[in-house]
């Protein structure tokens, strides 16, 4: 068996006297979608942060690892932009767009550290410099089209609705080529058809070769898109899994699912 | 360039708005006060004098700009600047128009001594000579020998003391005890006052205007420090007096000699307050004078050729409230004999 | 109770409600739903007095309130959960429920109300002292729902209270709100994305397309409408 | 159109501000003398000053109602016409065409003083795009910008009177060593948001004009450094008035070359990432932007433009001192900014055109000038709050190939 | 070790008047998140208010003590009438504009306000009278802390306690606070935005006015000008204290004080304020929201 994208070890986060994280393991394999579940509070999004760079772990590993490579990179430490860098991406809780920028331009942000033209390639706009641009507008087109917001590329993002900024998040995140893609509660906030679409795009994702991680209380789309099923609660996991054997296991059903 | 105009127009340049507007204002009324009994008496040869007041703020920049609006108003001669880094920037300009320039505060020693302003005049003496007799009066009349040099960073304020440290060094009797420059517009100096108290001066030499003046004295005198306090002609101003009060008793400043009781010196002083019931600000006399000068010396010159007015400003005399005066080849006036004051009684007292 | 006439408001150059007339009698749950964009929380901040409207008249019982300022509508005891919560940052947990107290004198009814709310969500009490900045959503949802039941209003307005929670937390808020509605006669008006729950614990329902009122009704009757099922039910 | 409680209304606040100025503008005592002056008729004044005002506003904002009303959907004002003709390439091109023979002839229609004063609000129009950088696109509040345009001057200054440096050599080195001022103030102060940028660059601003003012040894301390050399033009020394002419030509040109670098520079991939810096520096960190390169290079190229205009400045007034170099300057280079309208370029020329020339116009109201000048800042700001010129948003045409 | 506690002496008269104008400002910072640059200038107007009022008192012979209160009052009054007005005229036309408009409108006040005290009144210096007598229990140790330094000392202690009071406890404080979080919210839990905003502006106006009074009347003399400097010394201190907090802004403007005075007494006062301000770059650099700011709760 090849060895995980992401492969997380004894993660552990404090925030003062709480304990957010309690040396948390997951991994997520190659090509999958892997979900984190847990009641609020749980710790998923600090997990998230943890991983991301965005917070500095009290302890713990974070490792990633290209597809059929086994040359892993570890992330603990780095800063947001170089994990974002090394091929982890995200959207975030509370969405996070660059909201006085077009949509195209938002995603254009996500070419950003694909890229490389600089002061001199501004000023005197040479030919590599050209061409990088067109790429950078082909590349993030394309993605436009792939999460169906074309249409809308000049509008400015604040002025989407909701479920088009959260797709928004999802493109701009994609635009940065990640090795495994994060989302944190992609539905929020949406209304049954559009997690309908939802779904349905990042299945679409998924089947490209994307692997995914995210997280989510609307228990539908979790149960319809997930390979396994990682579910946290008070900053510890404590079950992992496929759909169905989280839906009986009782640990589970006790603290989050309910019925 | 103008003998066939109507008028004569007398250009005054100073900061008259910004954090500098106390000094440059008084010479905007001294100026019109003047230029108000020429123009009742009949003007100049026959020509009315026109007032053109322009806002330097005190900066280079502006001040050329200044200058050369005056210039494309046709002026024809200049009351001004106020400072003299404004001074220098805007000389150039007015010496390539052929304009006379007089201030009654730039007091830069370069203005005259460098010979490069051959079109500039001053009511007003410069830094180092007013250190050199402050200096005097100190090691001789006073016979201090440890002495803490104080000036407020300015252009002035720090130019006096440099020279007077210099003074002081070069004549061998006396100790600098202190060399510092303090922040003008601080809103407490008790700590340089503490400084000055440890230094063990007998006398504290500030290069500086009136305010920080009567600030750092208040504060020597609250701290219960007696060290006394010399100064320059900045200082020697009634402000001074007044808003130190008590504290001001004794203080020494030099100063063009026996002002106060010069007529025309009295009377000019009483023109002020009868026009705008209060008393003048800072350099009045001095711009009052160096009004008088210039107007004089068109009179006499019978036109407003630089050339004919520095003649005339070098040969005839002309009586001010800052004494009977006229003017050297490199522009400072002659005549101003400056002594030292002491405040007593509320009063500056000549020595 | 509460009554809309016509009213019309927006940002700008966007005009969000375009005529919207609506109708609230004492004691009923009322559930506006609609697609994103629709003009759902416009509506609720237009009630609330923050969004002013330009034109058309709300009643509140009685009286015309679209022109008060939104201190005065709060008193009257319209009280609203606005969307994305809205946590003081950096107030504590109990100072933000404090808040939600503002208007109120009752000292000892504040602290009744208090212990009440935490007793509905415990995870509060623990972090009683925790800015509400760094709450988790789902706890920031939880305090923005107790803030406006500390305010113990006449009309209750929620907009989206269920974003962002956990399965079995959402229940429990629909109960709340059944509750609420029960016991002490508070008068409700819910959005809800997720309509079917919406709808399962209202009495009416109001459909809102693009800043107009298209459909109200029965809440029951609209959950079997076809056109709502498919548009707004995922059905 | 006024109504009896509209009017009542105004009178009410005639009342207030009379009440309001009542001490400063009645009363006038002398310590000394210890009189009083009662100057009863200002209290007139202010009363008939402020209803004759509030009257005005209201008749305005009257008409400006009842003209939106009567066409609704069109909303064509001064604003969008500028943008029109800029959207539109030809429009645009006719427009730069008359605007630069405009410029050229300029000398020649109007006086020295003119020209002069238009040196001036050309220099700020540099300021202003190189403060544009750092604020109006990256969203960096630098309240210290001036320090960088003392480093070119100064460094025009010294050099020329150490070592006789020309103008030309000079300007290079004056903006390099300006961004290098950039850099160095850029380091320590990356981590800082908002506000608390804006008092360190404050405080930056202030420390390197008190160097300025104490080091004697260095910089002549603050009798300043005089006959510094105007640019010579092929090796002749010109007179006043063509050297004038000369800079102004020098800073025309200039001006082109700063507009068309800026506004490479915003449409470029670096520009958009100080947006996106601006709007949320979490989520661009996110998105692999590297903060700290990005608000440097920013920092950096504001404070180059600052270096050069400068040693411009010096070469212009032949006599700098620290007086020229305090917190006011920048804050005026920073109003030009906002008042053009944050990251427009046309805004920013605008706003030093009004912010330059409007004190030196206003010379006829004498001692009002700086009154005047503050109340058109607060009436701008107050009746054009997003600027006089709001960016153009860029939009991108997508062809497929 | 004496002249240590004399430096230090001085540093603490210094931060105390620099607190007294920080405390406004950071009052206001702190509500409506703007770097109000006339809140210098209503220091200026309060000392100039009360020196016109207490001139007035004691050319009609008023004895020293209705002099202090009634110029005081006055001056409270009508710098808060100002604070009151300019904040109509200036700042709430401009809450929904983009950030920095509202910071050149007050940049425009300032100079406005300036010019018009220079044009309403004088250019010169005035001598302030000496409101503060030299108390007689104070004379042993005159020659180190003065009557009019312990006044204000004591003023500063007093009226930030009081404030730390009221904006923890009291309603209005409670409302300033939520206000100053999220302004939306704040007036859906019923806070009268307007008011609460207009009631900080009055407050800290009223503040910077005894402040005025207080710090004219220790260094003796005024001019249109005065508010300058001092503001931004006093801004300096609010953001060194993390600015937005009441005893962050009294523990700001005093170890800015107490910098400028070692720095003065032990190194050289040419260069007091390269010291302050590099101190500032410094800690900020260590904490980079002041001394006792709250590190802004950044939940992503
Ligand atoms: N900066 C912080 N300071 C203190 N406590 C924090 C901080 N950030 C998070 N917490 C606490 O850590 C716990 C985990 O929060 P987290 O946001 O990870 O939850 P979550 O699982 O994403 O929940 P939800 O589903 O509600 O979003 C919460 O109880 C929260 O209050
Ligand atoms: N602050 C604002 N400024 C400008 N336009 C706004 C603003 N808020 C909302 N809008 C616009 O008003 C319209 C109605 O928005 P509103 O938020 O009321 O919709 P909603 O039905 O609540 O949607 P959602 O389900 O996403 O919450 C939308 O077109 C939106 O773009
Ligand atoms: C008014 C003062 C600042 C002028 C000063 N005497 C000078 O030489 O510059
Ligand atoms: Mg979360
Ligand atoms: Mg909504």
């Amino acid at each position: 068996m090849t060895t995980p994208i992401l492969k997380v070890t004894g993660l552990t986060m404090d925030f003062g006297g709480i304990r957010a994280l309690d040396s948390v393991d997951l991994d997520v394999r190659q090509g999958e979608i892997a979900a984190l579940i847990g009641p609020n509070g749980a710790g998923k999004t600090t997990f998230f942060n943890c991983v991301t760079g965005i917070y500095i772990p009290t302890a713990g590993e974070v490792m990633l690892t290209p597809a059929g490579s086994n040359k892993s990179k570890n992330l603990k430490g780095l800063k947001p932009n170089q994990v974002t860098q090394r091929g982890l991406a995200r959207t975030f809780q509370n969405i996070r767009l660059f909201s006085r920028m077009t949509v195209l331009e938002n995603v254009m942000i996500g070419r950003h550290c694909r890229t490389k033209a600089f002061i001199l390639g501004a000023i005197l706009r040479n030919r590599a410099t050209r061409r990088e641009e067109r790429k950078i507008l082909e590349y993030s087109y394309a993605l436009l089209e792939k999460v169906g917001l074309a249409n809308q590329a000049d509008e400015f993002a604040e002025n989407l609705s909701y479920g088009a900024q959260r797709r928004l998040e999802i493109a701009r995140a994609l635009a940065t080529e990640p090795l495994l893609l994060l989302l944190d509660e992609p539905a929020a906030g949406m209304n049954p058809q559009e997690t309908k679409e939802l779904d349905e795009l990042i299945k679409k994702i998924s089947r490209e070769g994307q692997a995914i991680l995210l997280i989510e209380h609307d228990m539908k789309l979790v149960m319809s898109l997930s390979d396994r099923i990682f579910v946290m609660d008070y900053g510890k996991m404590i079950a992992k899994g496929n759909p169905a054997e989280i839906r009986t296991n009782p640990d589970v059903i006790k603290a989050y699912l309910g019925e | 360039l103008s003998s066939a105009a109507d008028t004569i127009k007398f250009g005054v340049a100073g900061a008259h708005s910004g954090d500098l507007a106390s000094y440059g204002l008084p010479t905007v009324k001294a100026a019109e006060l003047v230029v108000e009994k020429v123009n009742a008496n009949g003007g100049i040869n026959g020509k009315k004098v026109e007032l053109l007041v322009e806002d330097d703020v005190c900066k280079p920049e502006v001040a050329t700009n200044t200058a050369t609006k005056l210039i494309s108003d046709g002026v024809d001669v200049v009351l001004g600047h106020i400072c003299s880094g404004a001074t220098k920037a805007a000389l150039p300009i007015y010496s390539n128009a052929g304009v006379l320039v007089m201030s009654p505060s730039a007091t830069n020693p370069a203005l005259t001594q460098s010979g490069e302003y051959p079109n500039f005049f001053r009511t007003i003496a410069p830094d180092d000579a007013q250190a050199k007799i402050d200096v005097e009066f100190a090691l001789n009349n006073l016979g201090y020998t440890k002495i803490a040099v104080i000036h407020d960073k300015g252009d002035y304020g720090k130019g006096f003391a440099e020279f007077a440290k210099k003074f002081l060094e070069d004549s061998g009797k006396a100790e600098v005890v202190l060399y510092e420059g303090v922040t003008p517009g601080a809103v407490d100096y008790s700590a340089i006052v503490q400084k000055i108290k440890r230094s063990g001066a007998q006398a504290v030499m500030f290069g500086g205007y009136h305010p920080e003046a009567s600030k750092i004295i208040s504060m020597m005198r609250k701290k219960r420090l007696k060290t006394d306090f010399i100064s320059d002609d900045g200082v020697k101003d009634n402000t001074f007096i007044k808003v130190a009060g008590k504290d001001a008793e004794g203080a020494y400043a030099s100063g063009p000699k026996d002002t106060t009781k010069n007529p025309l010196s009295i009377q000019a002083v009483e023109e002020h307050k009868e026009k705008y019931g209060a008393d003048p600000g800072a350099f009045f006399e001095n711009a009052y004078s160096a009004a008088l000068a210039m107007l004089n010396a068109i009179e006499k010159a019978g036109s407003t050729d630089l050339d004919a007015l520095k003649k005339a400003l070098q040969t005839e005399k002309v009586d001010t409230p800052v004494g009977s005066i006229y003017f050297d080849d490199k522009g400072d006036a002659i005549g101003v004999g400056f002594s030292v004051y002491q405040v007593q009684n509320g009063e500056f007292v000549e020595l | 109770m509460l009554k809309l006439e016509n009213v019309q408001a927006g940002y700008g150059s966007i005009i969000a409600l375009k005529g919207v007339s609506l109708n609230i009698e004492q004691g009923e749950i009322i559930t506006l739903i609609g697609a994103n964009g629709a003009g759902k929380s416009t509506t609720l901040m237009t009630i609330s007095g923050v969004v002013k409207s330009r034109s058309g008249k709300i009643l509140f019982n009685g009286s015309e309130i679209q022109d008060k300022g939104s201190d005065e509508i709060v008193r009257m005891g319209i009280c609203q959960v606005p969307e994305g919560r809205h946590i003081f940052p950096q107030l504590s947990v109990q100072e933000n429920l404090d808040m939600g107290a503002f208007l109120r004198k009752d000292k000892g009814g504040v602290k009744k109300d208090l212990e009440y709310v935490f007793d509905l969500f415990p995870i509060l009490a623990q972090r009683r002292h925790q800015d509400g900045g760094t709450l988790s959503g789902g706890e920031q949802q939880m305090l923005a729902m107790s803030r406006a039941l500390m305010a113990r209003p006449q009309l209750l307005l929620l907009d989206e209270p269920s974003m962002g929670l956990a399965p079995l937390v959402i229940k429990q808020i629909f109960e709340i709100i059944k509750e609420i509605n029960e016991s002490s006669n508070t008068t409700i008006f819910l959005v809800e994305q997720n309509a079917n729950q919406a709808l399962q614990v209202a009495h009416r329902a109001y459909v809102i397309e693009n800043g107009e009122i298209t459909l109200s009704g029965d809440a029951r009757e609209l959950l079997t409408n076809e056109k709502v099922q498919k548009a707004y039910l995922g059905i | 159109m006024f109504t009896l409680k509209e009017i009542k209304k105004t009178v009410l606040i005639s009342l207030w501000f009379v009440f309001l100025t009542f001490p400063l503008m009645v009363i006038k005592v002398d310590p000394i003398e210890k009189t009083v002056l009662w100057r009863w008729h200002n209290a007139l004044y202010v009363a008939i000053g402020i209803f004759c005002i509030r009257c005005l506003i209201e008749f305005f904002r009257h008409r400006k109602q009842q003209k939106e009303k009567k066409k609704k959907n069109s909303s064509d004002d001064s604003q969008a016409l500028i943008h029109r003709i800029l959207v539109d390439p030809r429009k645009r091109n006719i427009m730069l065409g008359v605007l630069l023979s405009l410029v050229v002839i300029f000398p020649f229609v109007f006086d020295t003083y003119q020209t002069n004063i238009m040196i001036t609000a050309l220099m700020y129009v540099v300021l202003g795009l190189g403060l544009n950088i750092v604020v109006g696109m990256a969203g960096l509040l630098d309240l210290g910008f001036v320090a960088f345009y003392a480093v070119g001057a100064y460094s025009y200054a010294l050099l020329n009177h150490h070592f006789g440096l020309g103008f030309w050599a000079v300007l290079p080195i004056g903006g390099g060593l300006a961004a290098f001022a950039g850099i160095l103030l850029g380091f320590p102060v990356l981590r800082l948001r908002g506000d608390y940028l804006a008092i360190v660059t404050l405080g930056f601003g202030e420390i390197i004009r008190l160097i300025l003012e104490n080091w004697n040894e260095f910089s002549m301390g603050p009798s300043g450094i005089s006959n510094i050399d105007r640019p010579y033009f092929f090796g002749i020394n010109l007179s006043l008035e063509h050297s004038i002419l000369y800079l102004y030509y020098i800073m025309i040109l200039f001006l082109i070359v700063t507009i068309f670098i800026v506004n490479r520079l915003q449409n470029s991939r670096l520009g958009r990432a100080w947006i996106a810096l601006r709007e949320d520096e979490i989520a661009c960190q996110a998105m692999g932007i590297d903060k700290r390169k990005t608000k440097l290079v920013a920092f950096a190229l504001g404070a180059f433009w600052a270096g050069v205009v400068g040693v411009i400045f010096a070469a212009k007034t032949t006599f700098i001192n620290p007086a020229s170099f305090t917190f006011l300057e920048s804050a005026i280079i920073l109003s030009i900014v906002v008042l053009g309208g944050m990251g427009s370029i046309v805004g920013v020329i605008f706003g030093a055109l009004i912010l330059i020339l409007l004190p030196e116009y206003l010379r006829a109201l004498s001692e009002y000038r700086m009154l005047a000048f503050g109340a058109i800042l607060v009436a701008m700001m107050v009746f054009r709050p997003q600027g006089l010129i709001s960016k153009i948003r860029r939009t991108y045409t997508f062809k497929q190939e | 070790m004496d002249y240590f506690i004399e430096l230090f002496c001085s540093g603490i008269t210094r931060g105390a008047i620099y607190a007294l104008i920080a405390l406004g400002y950071t009052m206001v910072y702190g509500i409506i998140g703007l770097i109000n640059f006339a809140h210098g200038e209503i220091y200026m107007i309060g000392a100039f208010t009360s020196f016109i009022v207490a001139t007035v008192l004691s050319i009609y012979g008023f004895p020293l003590l209705a002099i202090i209160v009634v110029a005081g009052v006055a001056a409270a009054v009508w710098s808060s009438a100002y604070g009151f007005t300019i904040e109509k005229i200036a700042y709430k036309p401009l809450r929904h504009a983009p950030r920095l408009s509202p910071l050149i409108s007050a940049i425009g006040m300032s100079i406005f306000l300036q010019n018009y005290v220079l044009l309403a009144q004088t250019s010169d210096f005035l001598p302030f009278p000496e409101l503060i007598p030299d108390f007689a229990f104070m004379e042993p140790i005159a020659h180190i802390v003065g009557s009019s330094d312990l006044v204000i000392l004591i003023t500063t202690t007093v009226v930030m306690i009081i404030l730390t009071f009221v904006i923890k406890f009291t309603r209005i404080g409670k409302a300033m606070r939520a206000t100053a979080q999220d302004r939306t919210m704040a007036m859906l839990v019923g806070i009268n935005v307007n008011n609460v905003i207009s009631a900080t502006f009055i407050i800290g106006s009223a503040l910077a006015a005894i402040g005025g009074m207080l710090i004219a009347s220790h260094i003796g003399q005024i001019n249109f000008y005065i508010g300058f400097i001092a503001g931004i010394k006093a801004f300096t201190a609010a953001v060194l204290g993390g600015i937005g907090s009441i005893p962050g802004a009294v523990l700001g403007s005093l170890v800015l004080g107490l910098t400028e005075s070692f720095a003065t007494g032990y190194v050289s006062s040419d260069y007091e304020d390269v010291f302050a301000f590099a101190l500032l770059v410094l800690i900020l650099i260590f904490k980079p929201s002041g001394l006792l700011g709250k590190d802004e709760t950044q939940k992503v």
